[in-house]
């Protein structure tokens, strides 16, 4: 260095990205999971003789299709940095309304239309609390998680609603093609759906940069609150489609439904290698997460595991997943060191 | 890789007494810089050694590690002769080190009480915190700087340069006999200075030994007996500062004449962009007005904590002024959010770079389409080609240095990320452009870039605030200064009277 | 006095009194004594786990395994009664001491030494911990008759006009008042939770800590396990569900950030007994048991929305000393 | 090839329904070529249950005995497993006719409604006097019909006085706190009657920690191993319980029976049980097992070692 003032010399080129795509894909998180699921495939399918069938498999995919849904846009809110633990509640709330309506002789489609008002409603609420009055997300969706589930014990006491009309059976319980549900279909367009949301729009991108680092976002000109908003009320009308989903399935309701799924569903996220901090996290890992907790839950239940013992496995799933790379990305800069 | 020789420690030789401290051949990379190279340099008993280099020379890296805050890539530090290792803060602290850091560290819902003694507070014969005792020891600490700071109350209700008073405290308050001051002044008033240099005197006596850093070349002569010079990285010049003049350090320092540094173009300029009237804040700021002219250069120059920042953050939309008139290009406009800023032309860089400028841990192109994503995207979709190529236009117009456009603009040096917030914000085509502290921190080839950069912005007839703390950069950059104290107006003054003097003099209030 | 009154504490304990005030007046006998005693007895546990999960909070994590460490922890000990009655209680209770403490040190470490998020950690260990109890017990409870007289009479046998329970909740109170304003980790959870970089400037070592405010969340859970079986003389594997979220509950609503770094013990404890008045109440005073969950979560809006408020940016006043020095009249504003 | 049948429970980890397994078990050695599946959701829940379900009929079992979490929400997924050839069963907690078979309900309804407000009865002094209901949760399907049985049957019991009724979710401290304020709202409450063994045992802790030991007294249906205790203090003088043991072997039995297709369970036939002689099936498709057994100090300690 023997000029110090830089002089602008010969134009240099700066590529796009380093490296070959093919290189890039294969470091990423999600290739690991990808590893995982189909480690706990060729277990399974080994384990138990009636893993490979392909209306068990179809049946299976039922243990996880609507919390995925969820998953979907609780990913966003993840990425951009907020979280909601009410989702759960809201299907109740959402269900409830559905089984009201449907006592009423409201059919298939209103009550559909119903549901997902309903969680979109709820979202706003959580969404009006977070980015208006600016309050801490993971204490208001504590508060939420009651209201709404509590709203549903006031309606519906100990009693539950049956009686949905028959066509509204095919949400939860139709098939579109062979072996495959109404259910999985609208999980595999919803993932589609939302890997362009996220991935392709500019609104995706400004879901990044407010995860990244939101005061940056907010000077960049992004209008951060109403990002958190729409993302709020995107969560809460998956909730609300998931509603519609396990309802039918279920063909009733009471306010006890889907209890306990949002801690489900936040580890879905987390496994799909979302930073829970914010800022990363792709839709396709959420996807294969969903599956690796199908598979992991399906498979065990062959063997006739029990469920609690099987959530000791999804835990120590997600601890030692998210741990694999960081221990990994330890050894490295110790052996470089 | 050890050419420690070739650079002998950088002390004066003529002392007998053995140094204190020592450090040999330290070495700090971080990814994209090499923060130290080869670095040594000793500290001695009642001695304070100044140490001088331009922003981003590595003064306060060498802070952190003395602290135990980094741990060096290369090198190590002898205390008392004997080689030790600062393992943590906390080890140095035991080793008898302590500072002023530059940037207050310090714990907002906590006392001022406990600020100042977080770590080492005195305690009863229970082994429990004594609070009576540790209350009345920093109102001691806190009178001793003729400060008169309730040690009970919270730091978050203190001013900047109060805290600064309870930062100088807290380091004061360790028993140590090597005192580190980052920069202490750089906040404080000509009173307030006399009265930290008292005790600078005081601890001299008591043979303790200092390490002074500050900019300002008239404290370093009143208060330094030695000095130690870095640059890029480097040391590069050492001895006994009253034998040494400032000319000959000030080419140390830059290695070149201050002259060229600020390669100001003579614009002509037009008439009025942006006129501010009155424009007043709840708590930051008052009744300031300022006319900015097409194609020239404002300065906005005062301590920190003036206000400066805010008042540039509400003509962004950031926070919103209490009252007060915009008027831009002769139409009155309200902007209510940064987005109404942006598409009226008026963008603002900011002065923390990786709080508010950038999302670190994206690829460099994402952060430079930004503002700009209405542009690259067709339909609300994005289009990569398109944000690669105008990520490459700004990229190469500024001489980014970077291995790609993909990689996360946390892996570049402080000078490239202020290059991509830069040109983050050019791409959006502004008419008026606010700089904030431009080249706070970044080395000194990227620094004189950024210069030249501005004056061909408004060579290009871009109007644009800069403010800065660098006496320098602001005399040799503006065309007129606003001079800024506490929140209010304290003058402006017009190229042909800007003089260091009457700057200092405005912004300060002192004779 | 008017900073007294600022102070959320005195709000809050405010509240709690006009609560009590209002629920005195649909039920007789609410307000006396003997019942307020009553409902802090019953609120004993959920303010031991508060004050676990405060500490843990306020060095800017979230311990979401509190209950089920306790479901752990309260199966082991219980099983061990009955498998030795011999053993004394004192055994018995240090031993859900250690063991709650260990399964907090699981926590503590993966959080320290890897540096995964604590909600993350958390969520797994809550599951697993649970899933441990039912592993360790086969899904069998353990009965009243199963246990020792001792081990159960122990936290209900009135001291000085109290139960043990309460007394104990009292001293952990205190305990941890102390631990927090008296020693070096305590001051250390609030450096480590308030501004983590300042911390490391100032010699906190950020990730003991956090590992500490674990270990002791945990301990706090295991002394809480022993308290809830022989309170309520039966464990199983469901025991506590759900207290994870009430304790946070209760930390919110006391006024502790969720940030980090903010808060203080009255809070935390008045957050807990804020709870412990809605729970104890609404029952009493003919609240259909359907109404009651809304009514908390209600509740628990109100309290984030009414801590938000007083948050809001005092901020930074530069101008204030001038303003006050200009028109007077502001200042109280 | 061993008959498989998979005996579906409201949740693991609960003491009843570990009886019903032992019974099972025992049905299945006496059987011969017969594998049990014991198995169930973590927590109460219907999605639970059906995700258990889904695997039962994946591993092909011949039938499945199910004590449902909800009568309804079961129903679609264990009809998919009648299609695919699956005996369907419901026991303890019912499901709607469409999904199974036949219920086999410990007891008739009718008898525990009787049963629970006989042992009010003999609680109260000259029979007459307040009580109140501590429930589980309020949506557990056979706690609510043997309620709805007590309260049809109130008038042939003319000094009862039914105060209120109240839910503890089946958690010991929300049903202690429940117990505890209906006490305090309702002081002339001499009597709490809980049809859930949770329930029973909270409440007579509550008497016994309010040194309210015999003022007022608690009974309702919970089982000997969980009730010693409360009897031992005197909160409880007597309780009632079917057996479940007999239960789980009866269910499995039945289940056995259907599958070798020597029986149909259509109403009106009865059906060949083991040790439990022939079973009725009514016109509902409904069986009872047989009446609720009264324990109190002189039995408990016989039979709190069994079940
Ligand atoms: N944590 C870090 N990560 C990456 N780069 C860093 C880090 N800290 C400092 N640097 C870089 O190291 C160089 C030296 O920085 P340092 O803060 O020591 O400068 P300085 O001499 O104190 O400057 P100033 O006078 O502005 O305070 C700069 O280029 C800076 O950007
Ligand atoms: N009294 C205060 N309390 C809290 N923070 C303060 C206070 N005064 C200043 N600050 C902080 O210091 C920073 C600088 O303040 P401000 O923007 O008003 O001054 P400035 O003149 O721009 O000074 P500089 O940019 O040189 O720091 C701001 O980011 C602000 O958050
Ligand atoms: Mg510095
Ligand atoms: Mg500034």
């Amino acid at each position: 260095m023997s000029t110090v003032v830089s002089s602008p010399a010969e134009k240099r080129v700066i590529p796009d990205r380093l490296g070959t795509p093919f290189k890039r894909i294969m470091s990423s998180w999600e290739v690991l999971l990808f590893g995982v699921a189909v480690l706990i495939f060729i277990f399974n399918s080994l384990a138990s003789p009636y893993f490979l069938d392909a209306w068990n498999l179809s049946d299976a995919t039922f243990n996880f299709t609507e919390k995925a849904m969820i998953a979907f846009a609780m990913a966003l809110l993840v990425i951009s940095g907020e979280i909601d633990l009410s989702v759960a509640a809201i299907i109740a709330l959402a269900s409830t309304a559905m089984g009201a309506a449907a006592q009423a002789g409201v059919g298939a489609p209103g009550l559909v239309a119903i549901g997902v008002g309903v969680g979109l409603l709820c979202g706003m609420f959580n969404g009006f609390l977070v980015s208006v009055m600016k309050l801490p997300s993971i204490v208001v969706t504590i508060g939420t998680m009651s209201l709404f589930r509590g709203i549903s014990y006031i309606v519906l006491g100990d009693q539950a609603y049956g009686n949905y009309p028959e066509d509204f059976a095919f949400f939860g319980q139709g098939y579109v093609v062979w072996v495959f549900s109404f259910e999985f279909v609208l999980f595999i367009v919803l993932a589609i759906l939302f890997a362009i949301l996220l991935h392709a729009t500019n609104f995706g991108r400004q879901i990044y940069t407010i995860g990244n680092n939101d005061f940056a976002a907010r000077f960049s000109g992004i209008p951060v609150e109403r990002v958190k908003f729409i993302l709020f009320m995107l969560t809460g009308m998956m909730s609300g489609i998931a509603a519609v989903c396990l309802t039918s399935r279920l063909g009733s309701t009471r306010p006890s439904i889907a209890q306990g799924w949002e801690l489900e569903v936040v580890t879905m996220v987390v496994l799909g290698g979302v930073s829970i901090l914010g800022g990363s996290g792709k839709i396709g890992g959420v996807v294969i997460a969903a599956f690796v907790m199908g598979l992991v839950t399906f498979g065990l239940g062959l063997l006739n595991v029990p469920g609690i013992v099987m959530s000791i496995f999804i835990g120590l799933l997600l601890i030692i997943t998210i741990a694999i790379p960081i221990i990994a990305r330890r050894i490295k800069t110790m052996s470089s060191k | 890789m050890n050419n420690a020789l070739q650079h002998p420690v950088a002390s004066v030789a003529t002392n007998d007494v053995p140094a204190i401290l020592e450090m040999r051949g330290i070495s700090q990379i971080f990814p994209g810089v090499k923060a130290l190279d080869n670095v040594s340099i000793a500290l001695y008993p009642g001695k304070v050694t100044a140490l001088i280099g331009e922003n981003g020379a590595g003064k306060s890296t060498l802070v952190k590690i003395l602290t135990g805050i980094y741990r060096p890539n290369e090198g190590e530090i002898l205390v008392d002769g004997k080689p030790t290792t600062f393992a943590n803060a906390q080890a140095a602290i035991d080793a008898g080190v302590t500072a002023i850091h530059q940037e207050t560290v310090l714990f907002d819902e906590l006392t001022v009480a406990e600020n100042i003694f977080l770590g080492h507070a005195p305690r009863t014969r229970f082994r429990t915190i004594d609070w009576k005792l540790m209350n009345s020891r920093a109102k001691a600490l806190l009178t001793s700087l003729e400060s008169n700071i309730d040690p009970t109350i919270r730091l978050k209700d203190l001013s900047i340069a109060q805290r600064h008073l309870v930062a100088i405290s807290r380091a004061l308050s360790i028993e140590a006999r090597i005192v580190i001051m980052d920069e202490p002044t750089a906040a404080l008033s000509r009173k307030e200075i006399d009265d930290l240099f008292r005790i600078v005197e005081g601890l001299k006596a008591q043979g303790k030994a200092i390490l002074f850093i500050s900019h300002k070349f008239d404290e370093l002569y009143e208060i330094a007996d030695n000095f130690a010079v870095f640059r890029d990285g480097r040391a590069v010049g050492h001895g006994n500062l009253k034998a040494t003049p400032q000319d000959e350090i000030v080419r140390m320092m830059v290695g070149r004449d201050v002259e060229n540094a600020f390669p100001k173009i003579d614009v002509a300029i037009g008439g009025p962009v942006l006129e501010v009237e009155k424009y007043c804040h709840q708590t930051e700021f008052r009744n300031i007005s300022l006319t900015l002219r097409k194609g020239e250069i404002l300065g906005i120059y005062g301590l920190i904590g003036a206000g400066r920042s805010e008042l540039c953050q509400s003509l962004f939309g950031i926070t919103k002024p209490l009252s007060g008139k915009l008027t831009l290009d002769g139409r009155e406009i309200s902007i209510n959010s940064p987005l109404d800023a942006i598409r009226a032309g008026i963008v603002y860089v900011p002065e923390e770079r990786g709080r508010h400028g950038l999302a670190l841990p994206m690829p460099i192109y994402q952060n430079m389409t930004l503002p700009s994503l209405g542009r690259t995207s067709r339909k609300g979709f994005l289009k990569a080609a398109n944000e690669f190529a105008l990520a490459r236009k700004y990229a190469e117009r500024l001489d980014l240095r970077a291995a790609a456009l993909s990689v996360p603009v946390g892996t570049l040096s402080g000078g490239n990320q202020q290059k991509v917030v830069i040109g983050k914000w050019l791409a959006t085509m502004p008419k008026v452009i606010i700089l904030d502290e431009p080249t706070k921190g970044i080395d000194i080839g990227s620094k004189a870039a950024v210069h030249g950069f501005i004056s061909e912005l408004a060579a290009e007839g871009l109007s644009i605030i800069m403010i800065s703390s660098e006496l320098p950069e602001i005399i040799g950059m503006s065309d007129r200064v606003l001079v800024m104290k506490e929140g209010l107006s304290a003058g402006l003054f017009d190229r042909k009277d800007l003089t260091p003097e009457t700057l200092v003099r405005a912004a300060t209030g002192n004779a | 006095m008017s900073r007294l009154l600022r102070k959320r504490e005195t709000l809050l304990f405010i509240i709690i009194a006009v609560m009590i005030a209002a629920f005195s007046t649909r039920a007789d006998g609410f307000a006396t004594p003997g019942n307020l005693a009553g409902i802090f007895n019953d609120t004993s546990i959920l303010i031991i786990l508060a004050l676990a999960q405060m500490t843990v909070i306020l060095t800017k994590s979230i311990d979401l395994s509190v209950a089920a460490n306790l479901a752990f922890t309260g199966m082991a000990i219980a099983m061990l009664n009955a498998a030795y009655p011999d053993l004394p209680l004192i055994v018995l209770i240090l031993t859900a001491i250690l063991i709650g403490a260990s399964l907090g040190a699981i926590n503590g470490f993966l959080v320290w030494a890897l540096e995964i998020p604590p909600i993350v950690v958390t969520l797994g260990t809550l599951t697993i911990y649970r899933g441990m109890a039912f592993v360790l017990s086969g899904g069998e409870w353990v009965n009243a008759h199963q246990m020792t007289p001792t081990f159960l009479n122990v936290p209900r046998t009135v001291v000085l006009g109290m139960p043990v329970l309460s007394w104990a909740a009292i001293i952990i109170v205190l305990l941890i008042y102390i631990v927090l304003k008296y020693t070096q980790f305590g001051r250390s959870t609030y450096a480590a939770g308030g501004n983590p970089t300042a911390a490391v400037y100032a010699g906190v070592d950020v990730g003991w800590t956090k590992f500490l405010a674990f270990v002791l969340s945990g301990a706090l859970a295991g002394l809480a396990s022993y308290l809830w079986v022989s309170r309520y003389a039966v464990a199983y594997v469901d025991i506590a569900n759900g207290f994870e979220l009430d304790s946070v509950a209760a930390c919110v609503i006391g006024g502790i950030s969720i940030a980090g770094g903010v808060g203080s013990v009255l809070g935390t404890v008045l957050g807990a007994l804020f709870l412990g008045v809605i729970k104890n109440a609404l029952p009493v005073i003919g609240i259909s048991p359907f109404t009651q969950m809304a009514i908390s979560g209600t509740v628990i809006i109100l309290a984030v929305v009414f801590n938000a408020r007083r948050e809001r940016n005092r901020g930074r006043i530069i101008l204030r000393d001038k303003a006050a020095a200009e028109t007077p009249v502001e200042v109280s504003a | 090839k061993d008959i498989k049948i998979g005996l579906v429970v409201k949740s693991l980890g609960n003491g009843f329904f570990e009886a019903a397994n032992k019974g099972a078990q025992e049905a299945a050695k006496e059987l011969g070529g017969v594998e049990v599946i014991y198995t169930g959701p973590t927590s109460t829940t219907a999605e639970g249950q059906i995700e258990v379900i889904n695997s039962l009929i994946a591993q092909g079992v011949d039938a499945i005995a199910i004590s449902a979490n909800d009568p309804d929400a079961v129903v679609p997924a264990l009809k998919k497993a009648k299609q695919r050839g699956i005996k369907v069963i419901s026991w303890d907690s019912g499901v709607n006719k469409d999904g199974r078979i036949l219920q086999l309900n410990p007891s008739s309804n009718e008898l525990i409604g009787k049963m629970c407000l006989t042992l009010v009865k003999d609680h109260l002094e000259g029979g007459k006097g307040d009580f109140a209901i501590l429930s589980a949760t309020t949506t557990s399907t056979n706690q609510n019909i043997w309620i709805g049985e007590m309260k049809k049957q109130l008038k042939d019991f003319p000094g009862l006085n039914l105060v209120t009724t109240v839910y503890g979710d089946d958690l010991s401290d929300k049903s202690y706190r429940e117990a505890e304020g209906l006490l305090k709202s309702n002081p002339n409450v001499k009597v709490i009657v809980a049809p859930t063994t949770v329930g029973v045992l909270a409440a007579s802790k509550v008497v016994e920690d309010k040194g309210l030991v015999g003022k007022v007294y608690v009974t309702g249906l919970g089982l000997p191993s969980e009730m010693a205790g409360a009897i031992k203090s005197g909160a409880t003088k007597e309780f009632a319980i079917w057996n479940p043991i007999d239960l789980g072997y009866s269910a499995t039995q039945i289940a056995y029976r259907l599958v070798k297709d020597e029986a149909t369970g259509k109403p009106g036939t009865e059906i060949e049980a083991g040790r439990m002689g022939k079973i009725k099936v009514d016109e509902n498709g409904e069986a009872a097992m047989a009446d609720p057994f009264v324990y109190n100090a002189s039995n408990i300690d016989q039979f709190s070692k069994v079940f």
